[in-house]
């Protein structure tokens, strides 16, 4: 049957998209950086030299040598087992912070775009206002009323924050899809609002969804390295990038670059990674 | 299309309302209290009753809105705690330098950015393109800060070609001087907003090229070259000129640690000291001033995107 | 045609093909044609079987990932194949020009018409205020009224047809001597179609350019081209002058899609659509033998292993067929439903009252202005029969389909009764049993079967929740329901991509079907399939009426289809209900002037010309309609009537002018008979 | 000829970031560097640490201390040209001790009231203090900044910043609230040796001194004062020179003995038995302090240098923790505020103590209201004796670091720091050993018997360890080459080496 090789022709596009993003050099990089990142952020102790805190007071501010690959920082730490444990507390960080938004952006997109009305149009106001202040202003807003920088509230604010992008994004998506007739036709077997919107109109949402992901942990990545940066994404002496580029910076100019350069490597390369994995996802996809 | 910017104006007032309103939940009802931040939490009891009493934190919440929203009406801005001075006057000069520094770094931005997307859209798929694209966007989502230290050490303290400072020492700087201490801090803006300018650009540019009127003006006979300037460009530029407003926020936001980086005493520093001393009259007008500087540029952004297309200015007209 | 013997346009065996995902995948396969000047050659095909492409290769014009693999294009004898980019825009600022579909798209949104225009003439060196000059008189020459006031124009603010012809007199501004029209009609409304076709055929008469004439539809082809070419897969299967090879096909493929249209006087009651089974090839499918042979009757060992070479059937007929003789004789295909009947309680018989509408408006707020777009609507439709509903596009057919099912509430007073129960106005105000007994069929398969689910999900969903069964019972039906309308059961795990544009239809039904439902709404089915798909579909609908008496509101705009499968019907203009009788009265006449005009504007796939009523302008606004009689402005029979006031100052109702026939006209019905004889 | 050269020359300072306006009444840490540019007090603190005559030529305690006489000049002259009198000194200290005017100085006036503050004649001011106190000079010199002498009835508040009508070796030509000030030599100064060459000088703030670095090597920039070691040894000497002031304060690192998990005192032994000092002075601030043993009476003369210093031994520590019956440590949270300096320290702690498995949290305050209040001079009323440990704050947190300012003497550390009911007691230690010899140190009257007093409290310190003191900073300034001949004192005032005169 010619409805056969329609079938076969789906599963063939499949896999030579997926051959298609093995070819492509962008998501190879992408994909073991990441990876590289992720395995360190799980078994860190295990590739890690010396303990975060661990200090060599004979080797202070030493430049990078086969006992300290990175060098030491200027108290005498392993800047090369700093940065491969601080990798935890971004990833960790971010990828909370984004579910949090994702979650939350999903479920008010959703219900703003399908019930449309007042309620869209007030929810959409807040949103808007919400994102009319910067992030790491409203981040450092938020930091300076509650009195303390810690990581459950940087994922707090970062997840609420992304809230309105999320929010739109898949509120766009619902707007189009429930104009679609599928929405009627469920409607037209008496089908419940709830499950109109998590059942049918969701899962039609869910590629636009996840490529938003992708984007929003880009820029949590990005919005916790610059809060901590700043002093206000997490509890001090924390082994983060951040931190450790804001404790260092000051000393490139004596000449002792690498306690700043590896974090902030570490920190682009993971950004980088991620950008080049949605990158590679929309071409290969064509979404 | 007055009408269509009454209203326009209206929703963006409504929207700056919510702002504040958001502001001031924020520092009212989150958990610190403006009083122990600010007099630090060994301060006794009394101190604290005296000082809410002073500052009119007693008061109920409505109360404490409409008072600050009635300054911020009549430009009262209220005295700031740290620096003992009012507000408008911390500010003032403040966003003055921050704004200089805007405009300096949109200068040079927007025009690159626009360039590198159409020249990507131009060359899609191409070797020019995936550099362009991949290596704006990926520039873009490495922070601020970490360019910044990057450019110093590079241009400031190897190459000696830029000073290290954004501000000038002089005692008369006059512009060129001032725009050249700027350059730098410029440049790690470009970085970090080239990406999404360009992607916006590229976007609008290969939209047009795809479009059916771009095969209409190919096939009457222009070359590709006259069509695209004259059908692709044109479609594609005006709006993507609105759109650079949408990225205001993405660079107030980042002049914060540009600021910091390069010892620029503009809004972004003053803010983040605000911060760090909780005082609460200046940050809250910072975060507000803030709010008001995006809708501003939003708003800005539509009117003129609604006068660049023929299509909505009629829609609205009517 | 002509004698001369440099064609103006030539294809020798030309093969272009696409990169799809690093893959070049074949679509024209050794395509050879020539057109003489002032010859219209006409392709025809199904979607998707490279009639564009061949176009736009013509034109130097492949999309970014298309390229000709082989053959050669002759332009008045030159080979245009590899002459360079500044060659080409020489040939297209002076000698070739293109119109294709969607006009309005076609058009640069930001720049004022005029200049649109000018551009062209300024290309060939005129100066600019010459250039504005020119484009005036290059409309009037495609008779727009007006032309002044349309030069200052954006294309938004442009109908359909007028930008259509803006388009056309862009093409003609520089007096080419080829005119390649891919569909240029499709998508625009029968009676504006109509008058750009007339228009095309005037032009054409006028200046002797040879036409390269594309379109899927076989009577716009018989009525425009002197000869036509029939393309398939990529592959060019049959060729000849027009009438002969409408009478005479000698392809099995021409054959079938002859005998899928629904043509003439043909109707459900007497007449069984042929189709052709399967689908067409996916693009860049490798063939060894013929490229049809997987849907052909015809079909051997030969067809299979060897490719056929054209064969003259008469000086200019050929058929690239092993089997052309026999073509004529292709065996019809026999498809029919294994259904299992509803089990209702209805005992209805057919003809008895079904569904009974009274006085039934919408309006709605478009841009702050409330407008009436349904206009007190009354209908009655009986138990087994089909309600055909015809009008222009935006004359509210899907929202009276809205209205019906309670998707949006009717304004106060209109009524609405199924088997003599009154229906509440909206749908969550109606129980189980009403919400099954009326469903519906979109136009949009796509859009109307959520692409996340699975075909079983699809339809056991809807049993499970309009039928009250478990879940294992719901499936159970789900499949039978499925496997009746033959939908293979390997396809009810798939989810909808994976299946046909046919096929999905057919899911669509099922679910239709299944709340056992008294009354189904189809709007506009079948018009966004191929006719062999088609001709499937509607058979499949008249099957499923004979077993269930289910009854049908059948919305198409191609009145072809609406006469076959309907038992009466409603015309409607600008949200009234003009003419409203059985199917017989309201096609035989005589008609209400608007049903005249839109039955004149249909083009006849046998041939037969005539005499066009035209509908002058285009379809006003329903937010400021004309006053009096809606359609005056533009009825082609209120000049002469002697009812002009009348027409101007007051709107008529809907009277029964005979039995069982309504119509909304002052000219009495012995008028109307005198006139239109 | 060398004057023509002098009009040209500008020296260029690093500012720290001013934290209010610099006025009398009002300042705070930041605007030290303005003030000590234009104003002149009783007496300047050297960079040495020593007194000089300023605006006193002379003063004298008399009655055990408890009167203070002062002869002033009579050629000093404010920068609007009157001149500086007696009633303009009476008239500013009296202005601090005016409730109205909220001086932020009034503290440090000690026990000096408005009417004890007499004028005897023009040249001659006494103070009756209301109780004994040998170290007056000090509370009027230079390091009690806000002190700069005031004309009579200007007020000290914002308005006075447009001016700064003060005295000083500097007058201001423009300031920029948070950017520069710009400062051109007082030709009328009446000491012109203190007052380095150039003819202008700039300070230009910064967000903190390390973020100046860049800009002195590319010669933006001639000076910056209060350097961290490291980073100035990282400066070339072939370029840039380096001045010194040393300190007597520093971090003081409490262990509650009262309550918590510090109250064995084997178990703050051994936690000061981890730390590698003098590892941590040579790495971390590249030598520029000073190893101390954990008392306040190392850096003074009197100190008993035969107390033996304390150093790193872990397996001693590892023995005392044993015996406090914790060999495998524990976790405790060390509290402060947020300081570059802290930061290190903290760090240095927390892995030192990891050594021995004690596993230090570091909770540091990142407001400026934290350095406040872990500032042992803070403003705020400190709330004494919460039983509650780690608050967050100084005196209830369990193990904490609060910086002390340097003393010319240790009396005040001793009273209000060490002695059991201290105000400013923050372990909360009640050792009567310790108290004896702090009682006896008050009343020691010879070097000998101050010796031994000191002797006794050293060893005290060193047997209940309530606090951890690890160095005494030593404070760098840098300087390019290309100017000669300029120190700082620890305010920040430039001083004249004299080298260049
Ligand atoms: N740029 C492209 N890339 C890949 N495939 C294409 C491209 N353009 C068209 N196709 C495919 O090539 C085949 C032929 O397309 P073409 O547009 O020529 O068909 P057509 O006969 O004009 O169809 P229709 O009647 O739908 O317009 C189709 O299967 C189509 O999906
Ligand atoms: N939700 C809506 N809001 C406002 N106007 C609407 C809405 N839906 C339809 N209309 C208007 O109602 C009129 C009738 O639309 P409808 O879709 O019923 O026409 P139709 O006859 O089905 O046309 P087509 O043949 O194009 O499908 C149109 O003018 C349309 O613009
Ligand atoms: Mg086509
Ligand atoms: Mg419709």
């Amino acid at each position: 049957m010619t409805d056969e090789t329609s079938k076969q022709t789906k599963q063939t596009e499949l896999s030579e998209r997926l051959a298609l993003l093995k070819k492509n050099k962008a998501f190879i990089i992408g994909a073991s950086i990441l990876a590289f990142w992720v395995f360190s952020a799980i078994f860190g102790k295990l590739v890690a030299r010396y303990d975060q805190d661990f200090a060599d007071y004979e080797s202070i501010s030493s430049s990078p040598s086969l006992k300290y690959w990175f060098g030491t920082d200027s108290s005498g730490r392993d800047v090369y087992s700093r940065v491969i444990i601080g990798s935890r507390i971004i990833i960790v960080i971010s990828f909370l912070a984004t579910l949090l938004g994702a979650f939350i952006g999903a479920s008010l997109g959703l219900a703003a775009g399908y019930l449309k009305g007042r309620f869209d149009m007030v929810l959409m106001r807040i949103l808007e206002a919400i994102s009319a202040i910067p992030v790491i202003i409203i981040a450092l807003l938020a930091v300076a009323a509650i009195g303390r920088a810690s990581s459950i509230i940087t994922i707090l604010i970062i997840g609420l924050i992304f809230t309105p992008n999320v929010a739109r994004t898949v509120r766009a998506a619902v707007l189009g899809e429930s104009e679609l007739e599928y929405v009627a036709a469920a409607k037209l077997r008496t089908e419940k609002t709830a499950h109109i919107l998590f059942r049918e109109v969701l899962p039609n949402v869910l590629p636009t969804l996840i490529v938003e992901f992708t984007v929003r942990l880009g820029y949590a990545i990005f919005a916790v390295a610059t809060l901590s940066f700043l002093g206000a994404g997490l509890e001090a002496g924390s082994p983060d990038w951040g931190t450790q580029v804001a404790d260092t910076w000051s000393l490139i100019f004596s000449k002792i670059w690498w306690p700043t350069l590896f974090p902030s490597l570490a920190i682009a390369s993971v950004a980088v990674s991620i950008n080049l994995i949605s990158d590679a996802l929309l071409e290969v996809f064509e979404l | 299309m007055l009408r269509f910017i009454v209203k326009r104006v209206g929703l963006s007032i409504l929207t700056l309302l919510i702002v504040s309103v958001i502001i001031f939940l924020m520092t009212s009802i989150l958990p610190g209290d403006i009083a122990k931040q600010t007099l630090g939490r060994d301060a006794s009891p009394e101190a604290f009753e005296v000082w809410n009493k002073e500052k009119g934190f007693d008061k109920p919440l409505v109360v404490q809105y409409g008072r600050w929203m009635g300054g911020l009406m009549t430009g009262d801005l209220g005295t700031s705690f740290k620096f003992a001075l009012p507000v408008s006057e911390v500010l003032g000069p403040a966003a003055a330098k921050s704004a200089q520094l805007a405009i300096v770094a949109l200068i040079l931005i927007a025009p690159i950015s626009i360039l590198g997307g159409v020249a990507a859209a131009m060359n899609r798929g191409k070797k020019v393109d995936r550099l362009l694209t991949v290596g704006g966007l990926s520039a873009a989502v490495i922070p601020e800060f970490v360019w910044g230290v990057v450019l110093i050490l590079l241009f400031g303290v190897v190459f000696r070609i830029f000073p290290v400072s954004a501000f000038p020492n002089e005692e008369n700087p006059n512009i060129f001087n001032s725009v050249y201490h700027l350059l730098l801090p410029s440049i790690a803006l470009l970085f970090v907003l080239f990406g999404y300018i360009s992607r916006v650009t590229r976007a609008g540019v290969i939209e047009a090229l795809d479009s059916d009127y771009m095969r209409t003006a190919v096939l009457k006979g222009l070359s590709r070259k006259t069509a695209v300037f004259r059908h692709v460009l044109r479609n594609a530029l005006l709006p993507t000129i609105a759109v650079i407003a949408t990225q205001v926020p993405y660079l107030v936001g980042g002049l914060i640690a540009i600021e910091r980086v390069f010892n620029y005493p503009g809004f972004g520093n003053t803010l983040l000291k605000a911060v760090i001393a909780r005082d609460f009259p200046l940050l809250q007008s910072a975060v507000f001033l803030t709010g008001l500087v995006v809708i501003c540029f939003q708003l800005i952004a539509d009117i003129l995107f609604a006068i660049l297309n023929p299509r909505i200015r009629q829609r609205v007209t009517e | 045609m002509s004698t001369n013997n440099i064609p103006t346009l030539e294809l020798r065996s030309l093969e272009v093909a696409y990169t799809v995902r690093g893959i070049d995948r074949s679509v024209l396969r050794g395509v050879s044609f020539a057109i003489a000047p002032g010859e219209a050659y006409g392709l025809v095909g199904e979607s998707g079987c490279g009639k564009s492409t061949a176009a736009f290769a013509a034109m130097r014009y492949l999309p970014r990932n298309g390229k000709i693999t082989g053959g050669e294009i002759f332009f008045e004898g030159k080979n245009i194949v590899d002459i360079d980019e500044e060659d080409v825009a020489q040939l297209r600022r002076s000698a070739i020009s293109m119109v294709y579909q969607n006009p309005s798209t076609a058009l640069n949104p930001t720049i004022r018409i005029g200049k649109q225009i000018a551009e062209v003439f300024e290309l060939n060196g005129v100066s600019s205020s010459d250039a504005m000059m020119m484009a005036e008189q290059a409309l009037t020459r495609v008779q727009i009224a007006d032309p002044a006031r349309v030069l200052r124009r954006y294309a938004h603010q442009l109908s359909g047809g007028m930008a259509q012809r803006v388009v056309i007199a862009m093409a003609l501004a520089s007096n080419p001597r080829l005119l390649v029209m891919d569909e240029p009609t499709t998508g625009l409304d029968a009676t504006v179609e109509a008058e750009v076709l007339d228009l095309v055929r005037e032009l054409r008469r006028d200046t002797g350019t040879a036409v390269l004439f594309i379109s899927h539809n076989l009577g716009v082809i018989r009525n425009m081209c002197d000869r036509v070419g029939v393309l398939y897969a990529g592959a060019l299967v049959e060729q000849g002058a027009t009438s002969d090879l409408f009478s005479n096909p000698s392809h099995p493929y021409t054959v079938g899609l002859l005998r899928c249209i629904p043509r003439g006087g043909l109707h459900k009651s007497t007449d069984r659509l042929d189709t052709i089974p399967g689908t067409p090839p996916a693009l860049g499918l490798k063939f060894d033998g013929c490229v049809f042979v997987a849907r052909c009757a015809l079909a051997d060992d030969k067809c299979r292993t060897q490719l056929p070479q054209m064969v003259t059937i008469n000086v200019a007929h050929v058929a690239r067929c092993f089997h052309s003789d026999k073509a004529s004789s292709l065996p019809r295909s026999v498809e029919q439903i294994e259904y299992a009947p509803q089990v209702t309680g209805h005992s209805t018989k057919v003809g008895d009252a079904l569904l009974n509408i009274s006085h039934l408006s919408k309006v709605f707020t478009q841009d702050g202005h409330k407008v009436r777009v349904i206009n007190d609507v009354s209908l009655t439709l009986g138990v087994g029969e089909t309600l055909g509903l015809v009008g222009e596009s935006g004359s509210g057919k899907t929202t009276i389909a809205k209205l019906l099912l309670g998707l949006t509430p009717p304004e106060e007073g209109g009524v609405v009764t199924l088997d003599g129960k009154g229906l509440a106005k909206t749908l969550n105000r109606r129980d189980v049993a009403d919400v099954g007994a009326m469903q519906i069929v979109f136009q949009n398969p796509d859009q109307a079967l959520n692409r996340r689910h699975s075909v079983t999900r699809i339809v056991g969903r809807a049993v499970e929740r309009l039928r009250k069964f478990s879940l294992a019972n719901a499936i159970a039906r789900a499949h039978e329901l499925l496997s009746g309308m033959r939908v293979d059961a390997s396809l009810h795990s798939v989810r909808p991509v994976q299946l046909s544009g046919g096929l999905k239809q057919r899911v669509a039904i099922s679910r239709a079907f299944a709340g056992a439902p008294q009354l189904v709404v189809c709007d506009e089915p079948t018009s966004a399939l191929d006719v062999s798909v088609q001709a499937a579909i509607l058979n499949l609908l008249v099957d499923l009426q004979k077993q269930d008496k289910t009854s049908f509101i059948f919305i198409s705009h191609d009145l072809g289809v609406v006469r076959y499968i309907s038992d009466r019907i409603a015309v409607l203009y600008l949200g009234r209900v003009v003419e409203f009788g059985t199917s017989q009265r309201v096609f035989n006449g005589p008609f209400h002037p608007y049903t005249e005009a839109l039955l004149s504007s249909v083009p006849n796939i046998d041939g037969s010309t005539r005499k066009r009523i035209p509908l002058t302008g285009s379809v006003p606004s329903p937010s400021n309609p004309p006053s009096g009689c809606v359609l005056n402005p533009r009825c082609p029979r209120k000049a002469g009537s002697g009812y002009e006031t009348l027409c101007e100052t007051e709107e008529p109702n809907l009277n029964e002018v005979e039995p069982g026939h309504f119509m909304r006209c002052h000219i009495p019905m012995a008028k109307l008979k005198q006139l239109q004889s | 000829s060398s004057s023509s050269e002098s009009d040209k020359t500008v020296f260029r300072v690093a500012a720290q970031e001013q934290e209010g306006p610099a006025a009398p009444w009002m300042t705070k840490g930041g605007s030290l560097g303005i003030l000590s540019a234009v104003g002149a007090w009783l007496i300047d603190v050297a960079p040495d640490g020593t007194l000089k005559p300023s605006i006193a030529t002379k003063w004298e305690g008399t009655d055990a201390g408890k009167t203070w006489t002062f002869t002033i000049r009579t050629d000093a002259k404010f920068h609007d040209g009157t001149p500086l009198t007696a009633d303009d000194v009476v008239y500013t200290i009296q202005s601090h001790l005016n409730p109205d005017n909220k001086s932020q100085s009034a503290g440090r006036l000690g026990d000096c009231t408005s009417e004890g503050i007499v004028k005897v004649d023009e040249k001659t001011i006494r103070f009756d203090l209301s109780r004994v106190n040998a170290n007056f000079p000090y509370l009027v010199a230079s390091s009690n900044y806000g002190l700069l002498i005031m004309k009579n009835g200007e007020k000290g508040d914002e308005s006075w910043v447009t001016k700064m009508n003060g005295a000083g070796r500097w007058i201001m030509v423009s300031h920029t609230m948070n950017e520069k000030t710009v400062f051109k030599r007082n030709p009328d100064y009446f000491d012109k040796k203190r007052i380095p060459e150039f003819e202008t000088m700039e300070q230009i703030q910064f967000v903190s001194q390390s973020a100046a670095i860049p800009a002195l090597k590319t010669g933006e920039l001639d000076s910056i004062h209060l350097l961290n070691g490291l980073e100035a040894e990282a400066l070339p000497e072939s370029d840039f020179y380096r001045t010194t002031v040393a300190t007597c304060g520093g971090l003081h690192m409490h262990m509650r003995c009262d309550i918590g998990q510090l109250t064995d005192k084997r178990v703050r032994e051994a936690i000061a038995l981890t730390l590698d000092r003098e590892a941590y002075i040579k790495g971390v601030m590249g030598g520029y302090a000073l190893v101390a043993n954990d008392s306040v009476m190392d850096s003074f003369p009197t100190a008993d240098k035969k107390v033996p210093q304390r150093k790193k031994d872990i397996a001693r520590a590892k023995e005392l923790l044993a015996e406090a019956g914790v060999p495998n440590g524990f976790k405790v949270t060390l509290q402060s505020w947020k300081r570059d300096d802290i930061d290190k320290f903290t760090q240095f702690v927390k892995s030192s103590c990891k050594e021995v498995g004690i596993d230090v949290t570091v909770d540091l305050d990142g407001s400026d209201g934290g350095g406040a209040r872990w500032y042992a001079y803070s403003v705020f009323p400190s709330v004494k004796g919460s039983k509650v440990p780690n608050k967050g704050e100084w005196l209830a947190s369990e193990f904490g670091i609060a910086e002390w300012a340097g003393r010319p003497t240790p009396d005040e550390y001793l009273a209000r720091e060490w002695f059991s009911s201290g105000d400013w007691n923050p372990a909360y230690l009640d050792a009567p050993e310790l108290d004896e010899a702090i009682t006896a140190w008050q009343s020691a009257l010879t070097e000998k018997e101050k010796k031994n007093a000191s002797s006794a409290i050293q060893k005290a310190s060193l047997v209940h360890t309530p606090i951890i003191i690890a160095y005494n900073e030593i404070r760098v300034s840098v300087t390019s080459n290309k100017v000669k001949g300029v120190e700082f004192n620890a305010q920040g005032a430039v001083w004249s080496t004299g080298k260049n005169a």
